[in-house]
């Protein structure tokens, strides 16, 4: 079989820190190569090296069989690699033909031709089966339109190798599937995909061969069919790992969190929320599926005071807290894990200890009559690191020095540290590795066990699946149906996911 | 420690290269240098009343840094100090010379009236800020130009005394702000500017509220997140920014000038600014970039007595300084971070 | 009546055309930076020193065209080091800016001194200005002959460069890269667009149109340089830049109302008001567009709500049909 | 002994200034005495120091001070250097131990009014006038020194045509010749035909204006005919280098200024006039020169009292 790409000792090193070490990676040219490891593990750095937007400190790269030096992206374009990024690159305000042809336009006399541009889109749209509307703005598309418009990008420069960074982690199940599809037609064309992935069954499904990398190095490269889903895990975080269904206890409370009728617009002011009513109970977590940008996140910003709702009622253990600010919301009760962590959760230039400190500055006792009570901060900094396994050199490390999952665990260790009733948690998970991913899933139970409510919100199935009492299912601003926790049906859930009412459904919408 | 140390060393090196540069220009322009930088260094410090005079410099750069400061820590851009100071100064002196009340009493009056102005005349631009982000940079900018005009109508038109002069009447003696020494006119200006500096560094260190400017200026959204109420404390920010501007003012008409003039204080603001973003927004380090800058226009006096370089040079030198430490400092943040280039202050 | 006789007439048309075309020129130069994403507050400097130098080319070569070219290569090398400190150090912008303002205005008074003698004013020297384009046949043309003829061509130039500039951003890749770069850098580079090298590109373009902008305020305008004669334009350009964002039509409209407030608040003087608050007009102008334009998101509010309400009233208890809905929700 | 003279303002720059500078430069090389210059610059906080600085080595005989922003801290150094003469330029204020060179700018601008009114009321008989009847003034900062300038010329006007309309403007500003062309080509649009400026650079934009339009203008402080030959009609000279000349050389003679003298620069004295520019002399009517010598005769003896702004 000959080889697409073959890495031969790479490394590279960010500093001190040694991300990639001494990778042997081969992939067999027309096959999907899926690369799958922990966070940090090193895959997006290997896959930039690869693209030529890191340059190795030792190793060499070959491409069909001769040896290339890749100073810059478009060297590794020329080499026909191409690359779809773990976050989208695309530029909102061009219309998907000068997104798709950006950096290579196709001009006439000296100017872009855009009509010619139109036309090679829609052609290569219907080539490679990936629908889109060339004249439309990219900004107004939805996520799973720009994943197709960065694929069309790369085969547009020609590409022979793709490479796709955690391309379904946004994607519904079914679109998940048509994009398989779609990478299986490329291999039948005679190319090479490369895949990376958290979601093992995806790798299972669609991959011929899986490299496992683990602390920068490939521990593994096999045939995907000679291994299991517990090999692979296996292979990746040196131990076992449960995938279960989460035990459940049976004690529900009260309600909680009641809300009833909820409407709402997102940034761009365009309906979100359109009439959304649930509840939930002390001791329950209700999931809330869906593909991003349904609304989910709108809702959990609605909820936690961020975001202004039009029309509808939150109660709050019986209290309207309908309009209250965000502040207000977390006096009453509430815990936000927003979704996207570094951007809202943290300050990434802060230290941990003041991380921990958002929200309750202005309790004692944090605070005394206006005064940051050092020492008390200090000490509680120390404890939820060693509680919830933060691995950071001490309270003092900035929270860009580390990975994201730790980040992601100092957010949980301050909202699930404080007095809330209600924990709202979008997407705790996203990007985590498996065995933090664990960890996270276990700290999650123990405050559904304190009898916390929690509206837990995920774009991943199979996290829902094992957590949830009872899952929602989200599109278009409405819940379109709900599926009890234990007797879930993934192509039920996949159909009300793409805002389609399957048959035997027979839930009523939106009831608590 | 070490850290520390570097940055000063850093920082060090830049100036030296700066003047280095400012050299050249002096010898294009047929100065010694040496001769140049040595009447610098006597004219700041070369006597008791020179450095007096180099404190009466600093004095209100000190006090406008400490009002960029505060804006810089909240993620604003208050460049309107400038206008503040001039409304400040404008109506301490118009409390100082329209009425005649006992000494503490009329102090405290007029400087209070010198701290409203400077909050009127940034509340509409920090209104719109925090209602609908209008860009303050440039609201702020374009309202310095309103205010200079504003208070010179009011000199002119309203207020002038008679002669030759275009100024106010001089206030009453209740409401002078005291001279710390007889043989200089620096006065509790200048403790009122350390006082600030250090309270302003306390308050953004060690207060609950201060940490929540701080959060806000570092990541608006997080702060939002955490519940703090970002347009009540934009707004606030501003209005406290302002409110030290117009101090700055006050002290100049009520410890200096004991009137408002045309062309009352120029330019004070802009080195405000400067001296609070060399500083990185630290209310202790503006103190000694205020220093710096207080230095070099002291110096800077002498220099066109006692040598033929002109004043300009000075200008020149204290840009090519700015410039070459503003790439200094990030220059050490490319080393020390990979994500250099982050902006700390975004538009 | 009679006053507004006084105040409009042909000659204000005129005279906006001529206080809006500096600031054009210069705000237009500012779009390249603006639309790269760079904040670009040392305008200001950039066209002092290309008044300055243009006016020392002239005298030291006896062509006008020349010391354009002389304005504009100082302009350009303020440009390159705003770039180098911005670019490639990454130094804080508005710093940079504000300290290349105050080192023009130093400098260009050091080397007035050094070369003349004196600081102020330079004139005579043998000093020649730009001719003034008379269009031919202009008397056929009547009113409209009078408004298109007799300025100097740097005039023409700021006018003529916005549809240059509408078609350079929608039609060249050096324009759209330079959009692309402003508005994602990260789309960009993956595409192996090279961020630092657009950005350089639009500082120096910018410091290009700064330096013509500075140029034609020393010789097409007055002819002349004075100390600092750029009076505050540059920083009106910044304001225009903000509530435009770089987009020339824009621009365009920013600076006619901005040259017209001046041109009449110019004549307001004769009525009697007091030059302070007159001479104040055209930065309340711009504080109250700048205001207005940020206040335009207000009526949406309104319109939510009244649309919200509306909502509550009929469609209350319904269940929405999911496919209706997410029709509507796409725009 | 050798002579020493300073002088300090922050108008060195601009028409009046260039004037003193003129005198001192030409003290330098015909006497032989050392001059030293100090620019100001604009801040009031600096006013002080460089008093200080300037006398208190006590090397300078005599410091020539103009600039009314500067009254203050010339006062304080006055009384602090008794040893040290100072000459405030242009203004007389209480203190004893001040001499004061005063210039009677009214007066000058009284006959600059009266020139351009009269010649405003011939209107188009004469080459490149209209018949707008109206006259423009564009001042610099509207300040009191600059009124004294514009009352005067008000004054000249209304005595010698009553009928002529006054339009007076300020740029706000010394420094935006641009500003000065384009406040002039407004007062052109409005009718007035010929325009005077008090206003430094700015008021170069003004006589550069008159002669893009066509039309005329009035120079100040120096001699200006030359910035736009043909446009610039007269020159109203302040003769401020031949003032200060005279009293450097006094010095150098051995003569002691006395403390609290005022010198004065009047029409009378023929170190304030009105200089009309040639090439444009010619074309101003006889009955117009005669009427002005006429004037400048009643101003001389009293007869005439200008009014001012600066007392
Ligand atoms: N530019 C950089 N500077 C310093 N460290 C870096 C840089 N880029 C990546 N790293 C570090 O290298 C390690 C590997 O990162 P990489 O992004 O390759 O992980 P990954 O396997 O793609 O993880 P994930 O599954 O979270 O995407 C991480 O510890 C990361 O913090
Ligand atoms: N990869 C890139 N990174 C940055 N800038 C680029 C890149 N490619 C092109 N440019 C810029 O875009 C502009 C247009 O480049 P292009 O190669 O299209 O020029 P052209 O119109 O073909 O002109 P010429 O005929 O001179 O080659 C150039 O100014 C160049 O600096
Ligand atoms: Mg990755
Ligand atoms: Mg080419």
């Amino acid at each position: 079989m000959p080889l697409a790409i073959e890495l031969k000792s790479i490394t590279k090193r960010f500093g001190a820190f040694v991300a990639n070490e001494d990778v042997n990676l081969a992939v067999e040219s027309g096959k999907i190569h899926a690369i799958i490891g922990e966070n940090g593990a090193g895959k997006t750095t290997l896959m930039n090296v690869l693209f030529g937007l890191l340059q190795p400190d030792e190793g060499e790269i070959w491409i069909d069989g001769e040896k290339k030096s890749l100073p810059n992206p478009a060297a590794a374009i020329a080499a026909g690699i191409g690359m779809v990024h773990q976050h989208f690159k695309l530029v909102p305000s061009l219309t998907v033909a000068e997104n798709v042809f950006l950096g290579m336009e196709i001009r006439k006399g000296g100017l872009i031709d855009h009509a010619a541009q139109i036309k090679r889109t829609a052609e290569l749209s219907k080539q490679f089966g990936l629908q889109v509307d060339p004249t439309e703005r990219v900004g107004l598309l939805s996520v799973g339109i720009e994943q197709r418009i960065e694929i069309l990008k790369v085969l547009a420069r020609g590409a022979r190798i793709i490479i796709l960074d955690e391309p379904t982690a946004v994607l519904t199940p079914q679109e998940s599937r048509e994009l398989f599809q779609t990478l299986r037609g490329f291999v039948a064309q005679g190319m090479t995909v490369i895949f990376i992935s958290h979601h093992l069954e995806e790798v299972m499904e669609v991959s011929d061969n899986v490299s496992v990398l683990r602390l920068g190095k490939n521990v593994a490269t096999r045939p995907t069919a000679e291994l299991t889903k517990s090999d692979l895990v296996q292979l990746m975080v040196g131990r076992l790992v449960s995938f279960d269904r989460l035990p459940r206890v049976a004690s529900v409370g009260k309600t909680v969190l009641e809300v009833e009728d909820l409407w709402a617009r997102d940034d761009r002011r365009l309906p979100a929320l359109r009439g959304v009513s649930f509840g939930v109970r002390a001791g329950e977590i209700v999931g809330i599926a869906g593909v991003a940008g349904n609304g989910q996140t709108e809702l959990a910003e609605v909820l936690s005071g961020l975001r202004p709702s039009s029309h509808g009622s939150i109660q709050l253990n019986g209290r309207t807290i309908t309009g209250a600010s965000a502040r207000e919301i977390r006096a009453a009760g509430v815990g936000h894990v927003p979704g996207d962590r570094l951007v809202r959760g943290v300050d990434r230039n802060a230290s941990i200890s003041m991380n921990l400190l958002m929200g309750r500055q202005d309790q004692s006792p944090w605070s005394k009559h206006g005064i940051i009570n050092r020492s008390y901060l200090l000490e509680q900094t120390q404890a939820l690191i060693k509680r919830f396994d933060i691995r950071a050199r001490g309270p003092e490390s900035t929270a860009k020095s580390l990975s994201g999952g730790n980040i992601q665990k100092i957010v949980l260790a301050r909202e699930f540290t404080g007095s809330a009733d209600c924990l709202l948690i979008d997407q705790p998970t996203r990007g985590v590795d498996i065995g933090a991913q664990e960890a996270i899933h276990g700290e999650i139970m123990r405050q559904r066990d304190a009898g916390k409510a929690i509206l837990l919100i995920s774009v991943q199935l199979d996290e829902l699946i094992r957590l949830a009492d009872r899952i929602l299912v989200m599109f278009g601003g409405t819940i379109m149906g709900e599926i009890p926790g234990d007797r879930v049906d993934e192509e039920e859930i996949g159909m009300l996911m793409a805002g389609v009412v399957p048959e035997t459904h027979s839930n009523t919408v939106g009831a608590a | 420690m070490s850290d520390r140390f570097d940055s000063l060393f850093g920082q060090g090196l830049a100036i030296l290269f700066a003047l280095g540069l400012g050299a050249l220009v002096i010898l294009t322009v047929d100065e010694s240098p040496v001769r140049v930088f040595v009447t610098l260094l006597n004219g700041a410090f070369g006597s008791p009343e020179r450095i007096a005079g180099t404190l009466l410099q600093t004095t209100p750069i000190l006090i406008c840094g400490i009002a960029a400061c505060i804006s810089f820590r909240g993620g604003l851009f208050n460049i309107g100090i400038e206008g503040q100071l001039f409304m400040g100064g404008f109506w301490a002196t118009w409390v100082g010379f329209s009425f005649n009340l006992p000494p503490a009493l009329h102090l405290l009056l007029a400087m209070a009236a010198a701290v409203i102005a400077g909050m009127a005349w940034i509340a509409i631009p920090a209104f719109f800020r925090a209602r609908y982000k209008t860009n303050e940079v440039v609201s702020t900018i374009l309202a310095n130009y309103v205010a200079i005009l504003f208070t010179s109508y009011l000199t002119i038109n309203w207020f002038k005394r008679s002669g030759g002069q275009s100024e106010t009447p001089p206030i009453f003696e209740s409401a002078y702000l005291p001279e710390l020494f007889s043989f200089s006119r620096l006065n509790w200006g200048l403790i009122i500017g350390l006082v600030l500096a250090v309270g302003v560094y306390l308050f953004f260190t060690r207060t609950a509220r201060g940490y929540a400017v701080s959060e806000m200026g570092a990541n608006p959204k997080f702060a939002e997140y955490g519940g703090i109420d970002i347009k009540k404390q934009t707004f606030l920010v501003l209005i406290a920014s302002g409110a030290v501007g117009g101090l700055a003012g006050g002290v100049e008409a009520l410890g200096v000038h004991h009137r408002f003039m045309e062309g009352f204080a120029p330019g004070f603001g802009f080195d405000g600014v400067i001296a609070a973003l060399l500083a990185n927004g630290n209310p202790i380090g503006t103190i000694f970039t205020a220093l710096f800058f207080g230095a070099l226009r002291s110096g800077s006096l002498l220099l066109e007595v006692d040598t033929t370089a002109s004043r300009e040079i000075i200008t020149v030198i204290q840009a090519l300084i700015i410039l070459a430490v503003s790439a200094q400092i990030t220059i050490r943040r490319k080393a020390s971070d990979s994500t250099a280039g982050e902006r700390r202050w975004k538009f | 009546m009679e006053i507004l006789e006084r105040l409009l007439n042909i000659s204000l048309v005129v005279a906006t055309i001529r206080t809006t075309a500096p600031i054009l020129l210069v705000a237009l130069g500012g779009s390249f930076t603006t639309k790269a994403g760079i904040f670009n507050i040392g305008l200001e400097g950039q066209m002092l020193v290309g008044a300055f130098f243009a006016v020392i080319g002239t005298i030291a070569t006896g062509s006008p065209w020349l010391g354009v070219l002389c304005g504009v290569a100082a302009a350009l090398t303020l440009a390159l080091i705003f770039a180098l400190l911005v670019v490639s150090f990454k130094a804080n912008e508005v710093v940079v800016g504000l300290a290349l303002n105050i080192l023009a205005g130093g400098l260009t008074v050091s080397l007035m001194k050094a070369i003349f003698g004196t600081r102020g004013s330079i004139f005579g020297h043998g000093l020649v200005g730009l001719p003034a384009l008379r269009l031919p046949n202009v008397k056929d043309f009547g009113w409209f002959g009078q408004i298109l003829s007799g300025y100097t061509p740097l005039v023409y130039a700021a006018f003529l460069l916005v549809p240059v500039l509408i078609l350079f951003y929608n039609r060249t890749r050096l324009g759209l890269y330079i959009r692309v770069v402003g508005e994602k850098p990260e789309a960009a580079e993956a595409l192996g667009i090279s961020i630092t090298r657009i950005r350089y590109v639009s500082s120096l373009l910018c410091g290009l149109l700064a330096g013509l902008a500075g140029a034609h305020l020393a010789l097409g305008y007055t002819t002349m340089f004075t100390e600092n004669m750029s009076s505050g334009r540059g920083f009106m350009a910044v304001a225009i830049l903000i509530f435009s964002n770089g987009d020339p039509l824009k621009i365009l409209l920013g600076c006619l109302l901005f040259g017209f407030s001046d041109a009449l608040s110019l004549r307001l003087q004769t009525l009697g008001i007091s030059s302070y608050l007159v001479l104040a007009v055209p930065y309340l102008v711009a504080l109250i567009a700048l205001f207005a334009l940020s206040y335009r998101s207000r009526p949406r509010v309104i319109q939510e709500t009244l649309a919200s309400m509306g909502r509550a009233l009929s469609v209350k208890s319904n269940t929405i049909q999911p496919a209706a809905a997410t029709d509507a929700s796409k725009p | 002994k050798d002579v020493s003279v300073a002088a300090i303002s922050g108008y060195f720059s601009q028409g009046f200034g260039v004037a003193i500078v003129e005198g001192l430069k030409k003290a330098e090389k015909d006497l032989g005495v050392k001059v030293k210059l100090v620019d100001t610059g604009n801040r009031a906080l600096d006013y002080e120091e460089q008093f200080n600085n300037l006398a208190k080595g006590g090397e300078y005989d005599v410091v020539f001070v103009m600039g009314w922003e500067l009254v203050d801290a010339l006062q304080k150094a006055a009384a602090a250097y008794p040893n040290t003469k100072f000459v405030f330029i242009d203004g007389v204020l209480d203190s004893k131990q001040i001499i004061y060179a005063n210039f009677a700018q009214n007066q000058g601008s009284f006959l600059a009014g009266a020139l351009a009114a009269m010649m405003a009321e011939k209107g188009s008989e004469i080459d490149g006038l209209g018949d707008g009847k109206a006259i423009g003034f564009v001042g610099g900062r509207d300040i009191p020194v600059i009124r004294d300038f514009m009352v005067g010329y008000e004054q000249g006007a209304k005595t010698a045509a009553p009928d002529v309309r006054l339009d007076a403007v300020f740029a706000g500003t010394f420094d935006d010749p641009a500003k000065g062309s384009e406040l002039t080509m407004a007062l052109y649009g409005q009718g007035s035909d010929i325009v005077y400026n008090v206003a430094g650079p700015t008021g170069e934009g003004v006589l550069q204006a008159s002669a893009a339009a066509g039309k005329y203008s009035i120079g100040v402080d120096v001699n200006q005919c030359d910035v736009a030959p043909g446009h610039v009609m007269a020159s109203m000279l302040k003769n401020a280098n031949v003032a200060v000349y005279d009293l450097v050389k006094d010095l150098v003679d051995g003569k002691t200024l006395e403390p609290g003298s005022v010198h004065t620069a009047d029409v009378k004295s023929g170190g304030v006039e009105l200089l009309l520019c040639p090439g444009v002399a010619d074309k101003i009517p006889a009955d117009v020169k005669e009427k002005l010598e006429a004037l400048k005769a009643d101003i001389a003896s009293g007869k005439i009292k200008v009014a001012t702004t600066t007392q």
